[in-house]
């Protein structure tokens, strides 16, 4: 409606989340909004992003999509928010249930990486050593990754050798992913990166020893990334929908303030955080597809949204 | 004899001071002026600002008779004006040599420094005031002394024409001050013009040639020769009275039957003292003497805790004691010290008067659950301040910008407030003009007419000559001897010296 | 290595002083260390691995450095990491987003970095409040350009020269990118020891009221530390971008800790007025190579950091047994 | 022993010698604080929208009421002249560790809340002995323990959150006395006073005070310095409890993320407070009024430019600037007011 401000908020500044303002002016535009902007916290802390949310609140914005800073610390500033008449969606990652964001509309964490480890063992194939590089531990969703790579390769009939965490930064990836692979590139073949700074790092170091034995499968857009998969070095990497998820949450948000609800008996997923989730989209893109993944996550989000009111939503 | 540098009408004000009152004095070549006065009469400050420290609020400066006005320090070193000032000022962790020419480096901007050169060149400066340290010690492993005459190095190596000195001689032994003097006389000679505070009279009479007094931060004389003036004159114009003799103690005899209060026996420490056998009785006073690095303030430390003994025996009040730490000595033995290093650890220099003054009693005046005001410390330490008349605008003054005597004052007034059976009093009268000397032994008597057991660590032989019943004389980390003060400077002086050379002549 | 290290009196030979030097505690942790690691797991002092640490000392003693020079003047830095990270998004932006030759942005960024520091100097001087405090505004003005400038979006274009160098090996497995922090560190120690600024620095540190009366010129002695300290931090940044071949804006978010850990750790005294180039060195090489042991033992993610600080804890407890060693023969010695 | 009985005319002359005046209390940092609040207070009520609402003083309040203890638990090692790195990593395990208590181990919330407190208090024992007995700076010891403390969290925990607390937790934080005021600010106040009463009028306070500024003096007074030092790290870590505990209130759990990787996220507003509000980083003085003030300056310049919506990714230049707007202000009032007392 005329009257709806929407905010879109990430945990703190990121490129994933870049793809968000270009989605909050379209979707201002497309819906007639009466406002929808990116607002960044300075810094990945949760008291940050709750000062954030809580100044936009006082400012006027009654509709918010949030990347949780953290998935149950969150629940609590959600449920004030909700609570001053503004509706939330959770963008990117999820709440852990009970929470009263309305649903949640991102990649199943979990779930990415464990089709990623997937992608890798089918180029590997059975018997062989993997590693994986992903972020902090404090974020629950590490945890959840770590889970999914080793569920992924017992099931697959890989190892699992090393898991190298809190590595979010570049310096430390850097320094550590290098000394591992100094140390132990003969004995691992594959190496499953979860996060977005080893993904970037772990291109760059493989690039780096020229070693094209060793198979890798990175997560985002990262060009780095996208490069190294042009050029042989990286397999493929699991892209997500970050345009989408704003665009879509935004649609959704102005519906909800609008008096639609969420219906009781949506489709929704459920992944190990909540029960009403909503895939917004992952695809695996190998060599072969690194020009066109972006046509065919627009196609995911034309499909998505065509049906989303309908499938989820009780409108008046 | 030309005038080479003069002062006029200088005023200087501090917040809740105002510390000088169009003070004017005149130095000329040739000759050493005396600049006296109390405690906080203004003479650090004048020279201060003199050397560019700090600004003057109304006056003016003339060198060779033009008008200058320093902005910093290095436009007064850069016009050859030399300074020792009162408070140590040295680098802790460069070398002796580095300090003692660190105004050549800042000369020379581009120059690598050649530190064997400066090693070289202060080995020379340090034979000369005959020091014997390695120029490559960091000065922060000196001694008090030892710091006082590298900063004299220091300002001698500069060659300056105009050196002010103030209370250079504050912590040297007559060995060292002798030195010193005849040194300063070479310089006179030369053509110097020098400036020298100090508030000991004897050394003012000995050397100086003109005198300026200020009192109150005010002229009580400017620029008068020192010709005629007798120490009577001097002291009547510092003080506006004549000194009043006090008269020797005759507590001594009485002292000699009472209990003893503190017994060494054979004791040897960790920081090397040898078979140290020692007495105080209750209401005794025991002058401890030696030359600088006798070990005396060393066996201070280890008496009251500081540093273990190893062997031998300690006993207080008849009681063998081990004492672990200082804690322990104050709050269960009663043994107070007054330490000889009052801005490094006898003072909490960034506290107030009145905190200062009650550290030592905050335990004893708490009441439930550690409860205290300020109004129970101050009635607890307000009259022992006013005993030893500290000048200072309110007992919430910063202690660090009360005048040097002003502060030892403090540090003495703290061990009074708490009350203590044996004291332990390491220089007490470094920087203490000669009123207060006067009171604060004047207070010592009577702290020991009472019945305290008094040690007194001093270099200053008049001193304690004046104050002692009995003195022991220490050399090397071992005890030379005893003798029965007499009260007689010559045969005292002369007895003692014997004592300390004792060893010399042995080893 | 300052010579305030410089033995005192006493009849001490090359031992003694040796062992009184502040790198010496540090140095044999490392060795020790070194020995240690290598014997567990060889390929440790593999030619690869030595080269991914000497990659990591180099830009991370480079940090240290930036702030081991304002810990000599007493203060400290709490902006290094935003200046670091300015001149490395000033060297990655003006490749990328204007073409500009590698060497000129390099100059850029290095003199990005000077002026934040001479900035950080100037300010401090003038206004006499603390550093830390205006250091602390300086990190949140300096940052919050870079994520003005950079939306927190990286500089992909970065010149292949750069690249090149950022992998580039001098000998054996010295790479390039050691060579800048190499001469860094010859350079600071001359000065330290020997140039009359080095010596103003650690005079200002030691006592600044002391070496304000022997004619130092203070203020201007801390605005030159503040900018060499700039200008370390963007070194630093810009050896980052060519070892990480991107130019991330988030290069310098956490160098804080280090940047002190380091110069620490190899003794320096954080009241000002004692630092050790060397030791600094050192100090750097124990946290890379408890880093890399972390990884190449194998240790459970969530134990690393219980184990990293365990690790920094024996390493300086076994410098300071030593130290406290050396007091006590120094004490004894006495008489 | 006569030392009690002072020369007769001593104690009257005392009293007309010293009336104490109060060291300008126009020059105070408290007075600039409170000046520089009032001042900005007044900028963003007339700049920016929904300033003076009341969420906004309520989320204000409640956000500066942590950032506070936050800052009063540095200040309580800054007063020794060292600094406690790790006040996040013991504040997020007294977090966990009442947590624990409460949801793994049942036990009643209070005794949770003592178990967290408790620990904080062990914890910052651990320092403080640490940092005595070796006699290395707490710089070191307090970065090792950081790790320490935090990677034994996250190794316990496994990273996960504890929320299955009594709801009466989260309503305390979200419960608004008055329409405005968080109750937390009320928990604020108190430690607040007990730290007065600490600093102002115990014996303990003043050997903090008089140890922190110089060890060597007061030790020769009879101070157990070490013992002194332990003191200030264990009230540090039971104050980072504390704060730790405020917000579990206000989260509604205790998270493991709620202090960034290794605490990290705590150290700002744990030096903001203390240095803004005049406490010395080489120890002896402290003022907890100040570190509050300061604390509450910074986290309204916060609200206040996230109000006023200047570029997204600039406001962080924007504050730091107004940051060093508010320092220099500062600086001026009291050159100026030193200037005119002298004249
Ligand atoms: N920086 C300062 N701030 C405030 N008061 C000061 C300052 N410096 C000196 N004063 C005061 O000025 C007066 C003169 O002090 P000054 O140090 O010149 O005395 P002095 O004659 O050298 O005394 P002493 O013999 O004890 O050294 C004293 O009352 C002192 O407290
Ligand atoms: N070899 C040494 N290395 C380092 N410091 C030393 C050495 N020898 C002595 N000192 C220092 O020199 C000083 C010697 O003692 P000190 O001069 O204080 O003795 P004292 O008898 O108390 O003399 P005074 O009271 O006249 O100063 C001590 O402070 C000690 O720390
Ligand atoms: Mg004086
Ligand atoms: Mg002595």
């Amino acid at each position: 409606a005329d009257d709806s401000r929407i905010g879109l908020v990430p945990g703190g500044p990121h490129p994933y989340f870049a793809a968000w303002d270009q989605a909050a002016k379209d979707a201002a535009k497309d819906f007639g909004l009466s406002g929808a902007d990116y607002k960044v916290p300075q810094k990945w802390e949760l008291s940050q992003q709750n000062q954030l949310l809580e100044s936009m609140l006082s400012q006027g914005y009654n509709g918010f999509l949030i990347f949780p800073g953290d998935s149950v610390g969150t629940v609590s500033t959600v449920s004030e928010i909700v609570g001053n008449g503004a509706p939330v969606v959770t963008g990117a990652g999820c709440l852990k249930d009970p929470s009263e964001a309305a649903f949640c509309l991102g990649t199943d964490t979990g779930n990415s990486a464990y089709l990623g480890t997937q992608e890798l063992l089918k180029i590997l194939g059975p018997g062989k050593r993997i590693a994986h590089f992903t972020g902090f531990l404090v974020d629950p969703n590490t945890q959840l990754r770590i889970d999914a790579v080793a569920k992924a390769a017992k099931e697959g009939g890989a190892t699992v050798v090393q898991v190298i965490a809190d590595i979010d930064a570049p310096e430390p990836a850097e320094e550590k992913i290098n000394a591992y692979l100094a140390a132990h590139a003969g004995e691992v073949d594959g190496i499953v990166t979860t996060a977005w700074v080893p993904a970037v790092v772990a291109a760059n170091a493989l690039r780096k020893i020229g070693d094209k034995r060793i198979k890798m499968v990175g997560i985002d857009h990262d060009e780095v990334v996208l490069k190294a998969i042009k050029d042989g070095f990286v397999s493929g990497t699991m892209l997500q929908n970050p345009y989408g998820q704003g665009y879509i949450g935004a649609f959704a948000l102005d519906k909800l303030r609008k008096g639609c609800t969420v219906k009781a008996d949506a489709p929704f997923k459920s992944n190990a955080l909540t029960a009403k989730f909503i895939d917004s989209g992952t695809i695996y893109v190998a060599a072969d597809k690194v020009d066109s993944y972006v046509d065919a996550m627009r196609e995911k989000t034309k499909t998505l949204l065509a049906s989303f009111g309908d499938t989820y939503l009780a409108c008046p | 004899m030309t005038a080479i540098f003069e002062a006029r009408g200088i005023e200087k004000s501090f917040p809740g001071v105002k510390a000088l009152k169009g003070v004017s004095l005149t130095l000329d070549t040739h000759s050493i002026h005396a600049l006296l006065g109390e405690n906080g009469a203004g003479k650090s400050t004048l020279i201060k600002i003199v050397t560019g420290v700090q600004r003057p609020d109304a006056g003016t400066l003339l060198l060779d008779g033009r008008t200058v006005a320093f902005a910093n320090p290095r436009e007064a070193i850069a016009q050859r004006i030399g300074v020792v000032h009162q408070e140590r000022n040295l680098i802790p962790r460069f070398s002796v040599a580095e300090n003692i020419h660190l105004e050549q480096i800042a000369g020379h901007l581009t120059k690598p420094v050649d530190h064997a050169e400066l090693n070289r060149q202060a080995a020379r400066w340090l034979e000369m005031l005959g020091l014997d340290i390695d120029p490559r010690t960091p000065v922060s492993r000196l001694s008090v002394a030892q710091m006082q005459l590298v900063e004299i190095a220091k300002a001698l190596s500069l060659r300056s024409r105009v050196l002010l000195l103030d209370e250079p001689t504050a912590s040297l032994t007559s060995n060292e001050t002798d030195r010193l003097f005849a040194f300063l006389k070479r310089l006179r000679d030369g053509g110097a013009s020098l400036l020298f505070v100090s508030h000991k009279l004897e050394e003012v009479q000995e050397i100086c040639d003109s005198v300026t007094v200020l009192r109150d931060g005010a002229n009580a004389c400017a620029s008068r020769s020192m010709a005629g003036m007798g120490r009577q004159d001097i002291v009547r114009l510092m003080i506006g009275r004549a000194e009043s003799e006090s008269p020797r103690r005759d507590g001594a005899a009485k002292a000699r039957q009472a209990p003893v209060a503190l017994r060494l026996r054979g004791v040897e420490t960790a920081l090397g003292h040898r078979a140290i056998d020692l007495e105080v009785k209750e209401g005794e006073i025991l002058g401890l003497y030696g030359l600088v690095g006798a070990g005396r303030t060393e066996l201070a430390r280890c008496i009251i805790g500081q540093s273990a003994i190893t062997a031998g025996t300690v006993e207080v009040a008849g009681r063998p004691a081990r004492i672990r730490d200082v804690a322990e000595a104050i709050h269960r033995h009663r043994i107070g010290y007054v330490s000889e290093d009052r801005k490094g650890n006898g003072l909490v220099l960034a506290h107030s008067v009145l905190d200062n003054a009650g550290i030592a009693v905050w335990r004893a005046l708490s009441g439930r659950f550690g409860f205290l005001t300020n109004g129970r410390v101050r009635a607890a330490v307000a009259p022992f301040i006013d005993k030893l008349e500290v000048k200072t605008p309110s007992l919430s003054q910063t202690v660090g910008l009360l005048s040097g005597g002003n502060q030892q004052k403090i540090s003495v007034a703290k061990w009074l407030a708490a009350g203590v059976k044996i004291l332990i009093v390491d220089e007490p009268s470094v920087g203490i003009d000669i009123k207060t000397k006067a009171y604060l032994h004047d207070l010592l008597r009577e702290l020991a007419s009472a019945g305290t057991a008094v040690i007194v660590i001093t270099s200053d032989m008049p001193e304690m000559i004046a104050l002692a019943d009995r003195i022991a004389v220490m050399d090397g980390y071992r005890l030379n001897g005893e003798i029965q003060n007499s009260g007689v400077y010559e045969t005292m002086s002369e007895a003692i010296m014997g004592l300390i050379h004792r060893t010399e002549a042995a080893a | 290595m300052s010579p305030a290290a410089l033995p005192a009196a006493g009849p001490d030979g090359a031992l003694a002083r040796l062992l009184r030097a502040d790198w010496f505690g540090p140095g044999l942790v490392t060795l020790a260390a070194m020995a240690l690691i290598g014997a567990l797991s060889p390929s440790f002092l593999s030619p690869l691995n030595l080269q991914i640490l000497a990659l990591a000392i180099a830009v991370n003693a480079l940090i240290a450095f930036s702030q081991m020079i304002i810990i000599a003047i007493g203060q400290m830095n709490l902006s290094v990491g935003a200046i670091g990270g300015l001149s490395a998004i000033t060297f990655g932006g003006l490749m990328d987003a204007f073409g500009l030759p590698a060497p000129l942005a390099a100059g850029a960024a290095l003199l990005v970095g000077l002026l934040c520091g001479a900035l950080n100097g100037l300010f401090i001087v003038w206004t006499g409040i603390s550093a830390f405090v205006i250091t602390l505004a300086s990190l949140s003005i300096y940052k919050g350009i870079n994520l003005g400038v950079t939306r927190a979006e990286p500089f992909y274009g970065i010149a292949e020269g750069v690249k090149a160098f950022g992998q580039a090996l001098v000998l054996g497995p010295l790479p390039w990118l050691a060579v800048p922090t190499i001469l860094v560190a010859l350079g600071l120690s001359f000065m330290l020891a020997r140039l009359p600024i080095g010596r103003f620095v650690l005079a200002v540190g030691g006592n600044a009221h002391a070496a304000e009366l022997s004619g130092v010129s203070v203020g201007p002695t801390v605005v030159f530390a503040h900018a060499l300290s700039g200008m370390l931090a963007a070194l630093a940044g810009i050896l980052l971008v060519a070892r990480l071949q991107i130019g991330q804006p988030t290069i310098g978010d956490d160098w804080l800790i280090l940047s002190f850990a380091a110069p620490v750790i190899g003794g320096a005294v954080l009241a000002g007025g004692h630092v050790s180039v060397a030791a600094t060195l050192f100090g750097t090489a124990i946290v890379a190579i408890i880093t890399q042991a972390l990884v190449l033992f194998n240790i459970d993610p969530f134990l690393v950091q219980i184990v990293l600080g365990a690790l920094i804890l024996a390493a300086v407890g076994l410098n300071r047994l030593r130290e406290a060693r050396l007091a006590a023969t120094r004490r004894g010695a006495a008489r | 022993m006569t030392i009690d009985e002072a020369p007769a005319g001593a104690p009257a002359r005392a009293a007309r010698s010293r009336r104490e005046p109060r060291p300008g209390f126009w020059l105070t940092n408290e007075f600039g604080l409170l000046a520089l609040i009032l001042l900005f207070g007044l900028l963003f009520a007339t700049l920016a929208n929904g300033f003076l609402s009341p969420f906004n003083l309520f989320a204000l309040g409640r956000t500066a009421a942590v950032n506070i203890v936050i800052g009063l638990s540095m200040m309580a090692v800054i007063v020794t002249g060292g600094l406690n790195l790790a006040v996040g990593a013991i504040g997020v395990s007294a977090a966990m560790a009442c947590g624990y208590g409460v949801e793994t181990l049942g036990l009643p919330w209070p005794l949770g809340l003592l178990g967290g407190l408790g620990l904080g208090a062990a914890l910052g024992f651990v320092n403080g002995w640490t940092v005595v007995r070796t006699g290395l700076h707490s710089f070191i010891i307090t970065l090792a323990t950081m790790s320490i403390f935090f990677g034994a969290m996250i190794f316990l925990t496994r990273a996960e959150s504890f929320r299955q607390l009594p709801p009466a937790f989260a309503a305390f934080g979200r419960a608004k006395l008055g329409g405005t005021v968080s109750p937390l600010l009320l928990v604020t106040i108190a430690v607040m006073l007990a730290l007065v009463y600490l600093y102002r009028f115990t014996a303990l306070g003043r050997e903090m005070l008089a140890a922190g500024a110089r060890p060597e003096a007061a030790e020769l007074s009879g101070i157990r310095v070490g013992r002194v030092f332990v003191l200030c790290h264990v009230l540090s870590g039971l104050l980072a409890g504390v704060a730790a505990l405020m917000l579990v209130a206000r989260n509604g759990a205790a998270i493991p993320s709620m202090a960034g990787q290794l605490g990290q996220d705590w150290l700002l507003p744990a030096f903001l407070g203390p240095v803004l509000g005049g406490t010395l980083l080489n120890g002896g003085k402290v003022s907890v009024i100040g570190t509050a003030l300061g604390a509450l300056l910074v986290t309204m310049l916060t609200s206040g430019l996230l109000l006023l919506q200047l570029g997204e990714f600039w406001i962080q230049s924007f504050l730091g600037l107004l940051l060093l707007l508010a320092v220099l202000i500062d600086k001026a009032r009291r050159s100026y007011l030193a200037r005119r007392n002298l004249a």
